[in-house]
């Protein structure tokens, strides 16, 4: 029973990464029908340059966000204005994709080309710290990296909701010509979804390198499970990535118990190809899947 | 490259000498190129280099395979890789569980990949572009993990020592030699067999399918039974692919079967070389498998080859995205003076025929 | 555009391809014979120079998954090289190593070992690093009839696979490598013996295999497996390996690791409050990083190794004082697998009085290594039929915030601690 | 073609909606149309026409209704089985297949009766003298060898047309056949309208261009917000007051 709800709430705390980076996969597919292969790449990056400030300034890793957040805002921009845009749009999804693809590619070599194969961790005072909730205990950074996914889940869903510019966003991600129709700058839009999803990276990558051992091609090990995500919760809705990443991060934790770490990790192929037979549009509301 | 009935029939600017001329030309250029080939284990290049000439084949023959599917039909799989992985697995577990032998087991092999990849096809060709490359790479993935856990039968992580097929008599010199010619020979049934799909009309309604699926699907073309079809053929060779190299490496083992990157390479290099051309992968391939060996002497230890290999696909995609073939093609039409564009000259053709029709009822003239 | 043209420009173009494939052949081809043996050129330097020097062809992953050991290796063999240069050479040649980069990856590594007797035309060769690795090189060195010594393939299916030519240059393969620990468990009171244990492995031969070796020790004497947890090589995160293993309360905890998952999973019990009696890692707690990482709290933790620099062995001293110098630090166990892969290749060479690459010096090259004892910085190492060693590990524990030997007891620095302090 | 009796219906749309998120794009629409004639698709921009079609073709499956052919239920059936029951369409934005010859364009449309025809030639001499005979029809087959990304919107507009009869449906559905072509041209479609029309073919054709809905048409269906307000022939529907309040807001 105590394992049950221990799994229960790493689940869920997990399920929390899971869901901030989802949604900002999700966000470029909405905004500009893009599969962003390299979003992992960008998280991986988020996370060394959290250590690398961490380990050179001496001060917690937390702070690096300062500088992450709107650099990585800037660099999504660019990537869609520089990049993205330049590609046919009869052909954008597939070759955004080995775009993408590429990009995470060279990520992952400089990466490793600057700061070698070396797995890094950031060493915390509070690292093995835990607090004690319902029997459980749940580890301090842990908490804050939740907490941190957290906060930047309900800013993205507040400027989603309330402001002009989120309004803009989802316009276009229902339907893009319409959205111009109606006199928004969709290519403007586009660039800042993409700075917004880049900067969920950011926020993901320094939550991620608080509890874990980073190395250049660990981004191969988050791009399935997400890409999975975004799938079955409805390419394009972020409520629905949201969502599916909590159902999908606890049902990971839950299963680990009688089936180990390995036969659980199928949870999420299984799922995903399950969505593709039964239910192509997703199980939480997008409706996009099928035509893109 | 498209098929010998569109050079008859093509070729707007030239006389019929000029056509003969140029067909000769390319007839030769394939005649020698395939001479070329054939004679290369003759002139003595030794055993690595042999080695490098058999992965380099193989790699021509995986992504010929994968062409099959992205060539007609455009849908980029990222994750063929779980083909030539599936291929070498099952030829491995054929001999040495069920002691089939070795040829028989290449072949049982694919069919059994082809049949697997029946469901996989229905699931992840129900929708288009960007959950059909989320499958593709989830199907390497899942792959993985299954070969990777399953170890009472896959051999896990310890890998999957594939017996040789030829006896302890031939060495490994001359085994190089005789795995080279197999893999031509794979390579020839490849080609043939995507040659005669490009000129089939199954060929023309997946080229369609390629160029606008919805309008495709509109003019009656059933496009999910077509694209099932195309993906299963792929499968099937791509999974020889992967067997003939199992056989011929000898050793099996997951992380390296099931690798992201693998799948990656062979449709660089499709794209490369150019997805709607016969030739293209197999181009495509000879020179991305002679740039990974370059990029590894001069980077070696350093990971600037992965660099290498994102900047290599980043400028494939946004410069090139037809490929070589087609891009050389179109670089030297420009340079022919005498080339006219079609859209000018066609403009004002329909404006005299225009002229004659005002007032025309008479429909076909 | 007129197609008839692409056509005829693409198939220029296959024409060119087939081409650069035979200009494969003609660029970057070594004759042989140029570095081959019994040359009287003058080209080596150093003491041991007359005669060309003995080229050792190494395949290393230098970049990719496995390249901190692997540069590791590297180093090793180049300390090794430069010494024996220093020292009047091999049969009074030089050494000369040529190191490529696998880059991680089975197929290269392979290629790599093709290219090095062929193409280099080498007269020796060292083994590669991880044994996910070793098993296709070695069977490329076995085709060739090459001696093949390797420091990294500890995992019983490296020897299990009919190479013929295989030696493995460090004291025990994998599963015997808590050897030592296992026969002091056995040793203790029944009463005062762990009862539970639980194992995490990750799925690789290597690491599995030696938290295996130690599974089947301890549950022969009856202590009870309550977690038996394999986790693919890419997992990050741990908290639910750790969960089951907190809930089951086992008495002791044995990791099958490398190095990041040992300590991801070390600070994830940590953070749910395990305190075990006995907490035994491969591999990582020896590293020079593994206390920082997981925070200094290291208490108590155990690692077999198969190397310290403390040991009396004969020729330690000098290695370890050697390395020093050139490197500015002591060598680990994988320079130190090196350095014993350079000996134990050395020795045989010096005994049987060649280094070519002919069949008949490889073949008394393995036939002497089969039957003769190797002294060497871990120790004096013979091999069965197949290459495994003859031998067991160290254990070293954390005590006080160092790792020391505390087993087997004739090699102990300090006392084996048990129950364990709190970490 | 197996021409069926005229003025029989052919297409039959009862309660066909379908919304997209949170708008309704169509609302209960029932319409019938008989063989033999011009249908007109009139409305304001917005107000459901394209999406109609997309509906009837299968090209997205409508929430509710059914769509029935010649007796044959073919509600949410997929678009080539649409096409196969004899209906046949074109696009809003004329879709060809860009990077491929127009002979290859019209051949296209061939359909392959069995496995020896799936797998013989894409070029069998008998489709190929019929779809050139098709591109003189409609005047492009001087460009047969061209590109059809190459060539004119115009020129493109006509090849989609060829392509659509190639496949020889007897309802052909046209969306905005003279949307964004020159005057000329216009007078050549609606002549080739007539003209299939004559032969036995009926026309769903969705328009802007007024007078020529008011030239062609026998029968004009007028949509406002997603469902059908009035219909009848061109003369009557223009003085509809309903009509007139849709298009002119009074």
């Amino acid at each position: 029973m105590d394992l049950l709800v221990q799994s229960l709430i790493l689940g869920l705390l997990l399920g929390g990464l899971y869901a901030l980076l989802a949604a900002g996969l999700t966000l470029y597919f909405g905004v500009m029908r893009v599969v962003m292969i390299a979003h992992s790449a960008f998280l991986i990056l988020a996370a060394y340059l959290a250590w690398w400030f961490s380990s050179s300034t001496g001060l917690d890793p937390l702070l690096s966000l300062v500088f992450t957040v709107p650099a990585f805002f800037v660099l999504g921009v660019l990537v869609q204005r520089v990049l993205i845009a330049r590609l046919k749009p009869a052909t954008l999804t597939m070759m955004s994709v080995l775009l993408t693809f590429a990009i995470a590619l060279t990520i992952e070599g400089l990466l490793g080309f600057v700061f070698s194969g070396t797995q890094r961790r950031i060493q915390l005072p509070y690292s093995g710290a835990s607090l004690e909730v319902f029997g459980a205990r749940i580890a301090v950074v842990k908490l804050i990296a939740f907490a941190l996914a957290a906060v930047a889940l309900a800013v993205l869903y507040v400027v989603l909701k309330a402001t002009r510019f989120g309004q803009s966003l989802r316009a276009t991600i229902q339907n893009s010509e319409a959205a111009a129709l109606v006199g928004i700058d969709t290519k403007k839009v586009a660039g800042y979804g993409f700075g917004v999803g880049l900067a969920t990276a950011a926020v993901g990558g320094t939550a991620l390198s608080l509890d874990a051992t980073i190395y250049p091609s660990l981004h191969w090990h988050w791009i399935g499970p997400l890409m999975a995500i975004i799938v079955v919760g409805g390419l394009g809705s972020v409520p629905g990535a949201a969502a599916a990443a909590m159902v999908l991060g606890v049902s990971q934790s839950l299963l680990q118990i009688p089936m180990g770490t390995t036969w659980a990790q199928t949870i999420f192929y299984i799922v995903l190809f399950a969505t593709l037979v039964f239910r192509p549009h997703g199980f939480f509301g997008g409706r996009l899947a099928q035509r893109f | 490259m498209r098929n010998a009935s569109d050079t008859a029939t093509t070729s707007a600017s030239g006389s019929p000498t000029v056509v003969r001329v140029i067909r000769g030309v390319q007839v030769l250029a394939v005649v020698a190129a395939a001479i070329g080939v054939l004679v290369f284990p003759q002139t003595g290049p030794g055993p690595f280099i042999m080695s490098v000439g058999v992965v380099i084949l193989s790699y021509a023959c995986m992504a010929t395979g994968w062409n099959f599917v992205g060539g007609f039909t455009g849908y980029i799989s990222l994750g063929h890789a779980a083909f030539t992985g599936l291929g070498g697995y099952l030829v491995g577990l054929l001999i040495l569980r069920a002691d089939v032998p070795s040829w028989i087991a290449l072949v049982l092999a694919a069919v059994i990949v082809a049949v697997l990849s029946i469901p996989i096809g229905f699931a992840s060709l129900r929708v288009r572009g960007a959950s059909f490359v989320i499958m593709s790479l989830a199907l390497v993935l899942i792959m993985l993990l299954i070969f990777q856990s399953w170890s009472d039968v896959t051999g896990g992580s310890n890998g999957l020592r594939v017996p040789r097929p030829f006896g302890p008599e031939v060495l490994r010199p001359e085994q190089h030699e005789r795995f080279y010619y197999l893999h031509v020979l794979l390579l020839v049934i490849m080609l043939v067999a995507w040659w005669a799909i490009d000129r089939s009309r199954f060929g023309a309604g997946l080229k369609a399918i390629r160029e606008d699926e919805d309008k495709a699907q509109s003019l009656g073309i059933p496009t999910f039974g077509y694209k099932l079809s195309v993906y299963v053929i792929s499968a099937f060779f791509t999974a020889l692919a992967g067997g003939l190299y199992a056989l011929w490496f000898g050793f099996l083992d997951p992380i390296f079967q099931f690798s992201i990157l693998t799948g990656s390479y062979m449709v660089l290099m499709s794209l490369l070389g150019g997805i709607r051309s016969l030739f293209g992968p197999a181009l495509g391939a000879a020179i991305v498998g002679y740039a990974i060996e370059f990029f590894k002497a001069q980077y070696g230890d350093t990971q600037f080859h992965l660099v290498a290999l994102g900047l290599l696909l980043g400028l494939v995609v946004l410069f090139m995205p037809e490929g070589i073939l087609p891009s050389l093609g179109r670089l030297l039409d420009r340079l022919r003076p005498s080339a006219t564009s079609i859209r000018e000259e066609s403009a004002e053709e329909l404006a005299n025929k225009r002229a004659v029709l005002v007032g025309d009822n008479g429909g076909a003239s | 555009m007129s197609k008839s043209t692409r056509t005829n420009i693409s198939r220029w173009v296959a024409l060119t391809a087939a081409g650069g494939l035979l200009a494969l052949t003609g660029c970057g081809i070594d004759d042989p014979s140029e570095s081959g043996e019994g040359g009287t050129g003058d080209g080596a330097t150093g003491t041991g120079g007359g005669e060309d020097p003995i080229q050792i062809g190494i395949s290393l992953p230098l970049t990719g998954d496995f390249s901190e050991p692997g540069k590791g290796v590297q180093r090793g063999y180049e300390a090794w090289a430069a010494y024996v240069n220093e020292n009047g050479g091999l049969l009074g040649r030089d050494v000369e190593l040529t190191i490529l980069d696998d880059q991680s990856n089975a197929d290269r590594v392979a290629s790599d070992y093709e290219k090095l007797i062929n193409q280099d035309g080498v007269d020796l060769v060292f083994g590669p690093f991880s044994t996910r690795l070793v098993v296709p090189s070695a069977q490329v060195a076995m085709d060739y009839g090459f001696l093949f010594v390797e420091p990294a393939g500890a995992a019983e299916e490296v020897f299990t696979q009919g190479f013929t030519n295989l030696f493995y240059a460090a004291p025990a393969v994998a599963q015997d490598h808590y050897d030592y620990l296992a026969d002091h468990i056995e040793a203790m009171p029944e009463s005062e013996r762990p009862k539970t244990a639980a194992y995490a492995a990750m799925d690789d031969p290597f690491a599995q295999g030696t938290a295996y070796g130690l599974k089947a020790r301890l549950e022969a004497i009856g202590v009870e497996t309550v977690v038996d947890e394999v986790y693919p090589p890419n997992t990050t995160d741990f908290s639910s390996i750790a969960a089951k293993i907190e809930a089951s309360d086992a008495d002791i905890i044995v990791g099958g690791t490398q190095y990041q998952d040992a300590v991801n999973l070390i600070i994830a019990l940590q953070q749910l409050g395990y305190q075990p009696d006995l907490a035994a890692f491969s591999t990582a707690p020896t590293n020079p990083e593994f206390a920082a990482a997981i925070g200094d709290k290291t208490e108590g933790i155990l690692s077999p190794t198969g190397y310290t620099p403390e040991s009396s062995y004969p020729t330690n001293a000098e290695f370890v004082e050697y390395f020093a110098e050139e490197y500015g630090t002591e060598p680990t166990e994988d320079e130190a697998n090196a350095w014993t892969t350079g000996q134990v290749v050395a020795a045989a060479v010096e005994g049987v009085g060649c280094a070519d690459p002919s069949p008949e010096c490889q073949g008394q090259l393995i036939d002497w290594l089969r039957t003769n004892e190797v002294d060497t910085v871990v120790g004096p190492l013979t091999w069965d039929a197949e290459g495994r060693p003859q031998g067991a590990h160290l254990i070293q524990q954390y005590v006080d915030g160092e790792i020391t030997i505390v087993l087997p007891d004739d090699a102990k620095e300090a006392e084996f601690i048990y129950p364990k302090p709190e970490w | 073609m197996s021409t069926a009796p005229a003025h029989e219906i052919g297409l039959a749309v009862h309660g066909l909606s379908k919304s997209f998120g949170g708008v309704h794009a169509v609302v209960d629409a029932s319409v019938d149309f008989h063989h033999g004639r011009i249908n007109a698709l009139i409305g304001p921009n917005g107000s459901g026409k394209t999406t109609f079609f997309n509906c009837v073709t299968g090209m997205i499956r409508a929430d509710a209704g059914t769509v029935t052919y010649r007796g044959q239920d073919i509600t949410g059936k997929a678009p080539h089985r649409v096409a196969h029951a004899g209906i046949g369409r074109s696009f809003q934005v004329c879709r060809i297949f860009p990077r491929m010859t127009v002979l290859d364009n019209v051949l296209a449309g061939v359909r392959p009766t069995g496995l020896a025809t799936l797998l013989g030639s894409g070029r069998r001499r008998s489709d190929v003298e019929r779809a050139r005979a098709l591109l003189a029809r409609v005047g492009i087959d001087h460009l047969e060898r061209a590109e059809a990304g190459d060539i004119s919107y115009g020129q493109q507009k006509l090849l989609e047309l060829a392509g659509v009869l190639m496949t020889d449906p007897e309802t052909i559905m046209l969306d905005e056949p003279a949307g964004g072509v020159n005057p000329a041209l216009i007078d050549r479609i609606s002549t080739l309208i007539v003209e299939l029309n004559a032969e036995g073919r009926t026309f769903i054709v969705v328009e802007h261009n007024m007078e020529l809905v008011m030239r062609l048409s026998d029968h004009v269906i007028v949509f406002d917000r997603g469902a059908p307000i009035a219909a009848g022939p061109p003369s009557t529907v223009q003085k509809d007051p309903a009509v007139l309040e849709a298009y002119l807001g009074v």
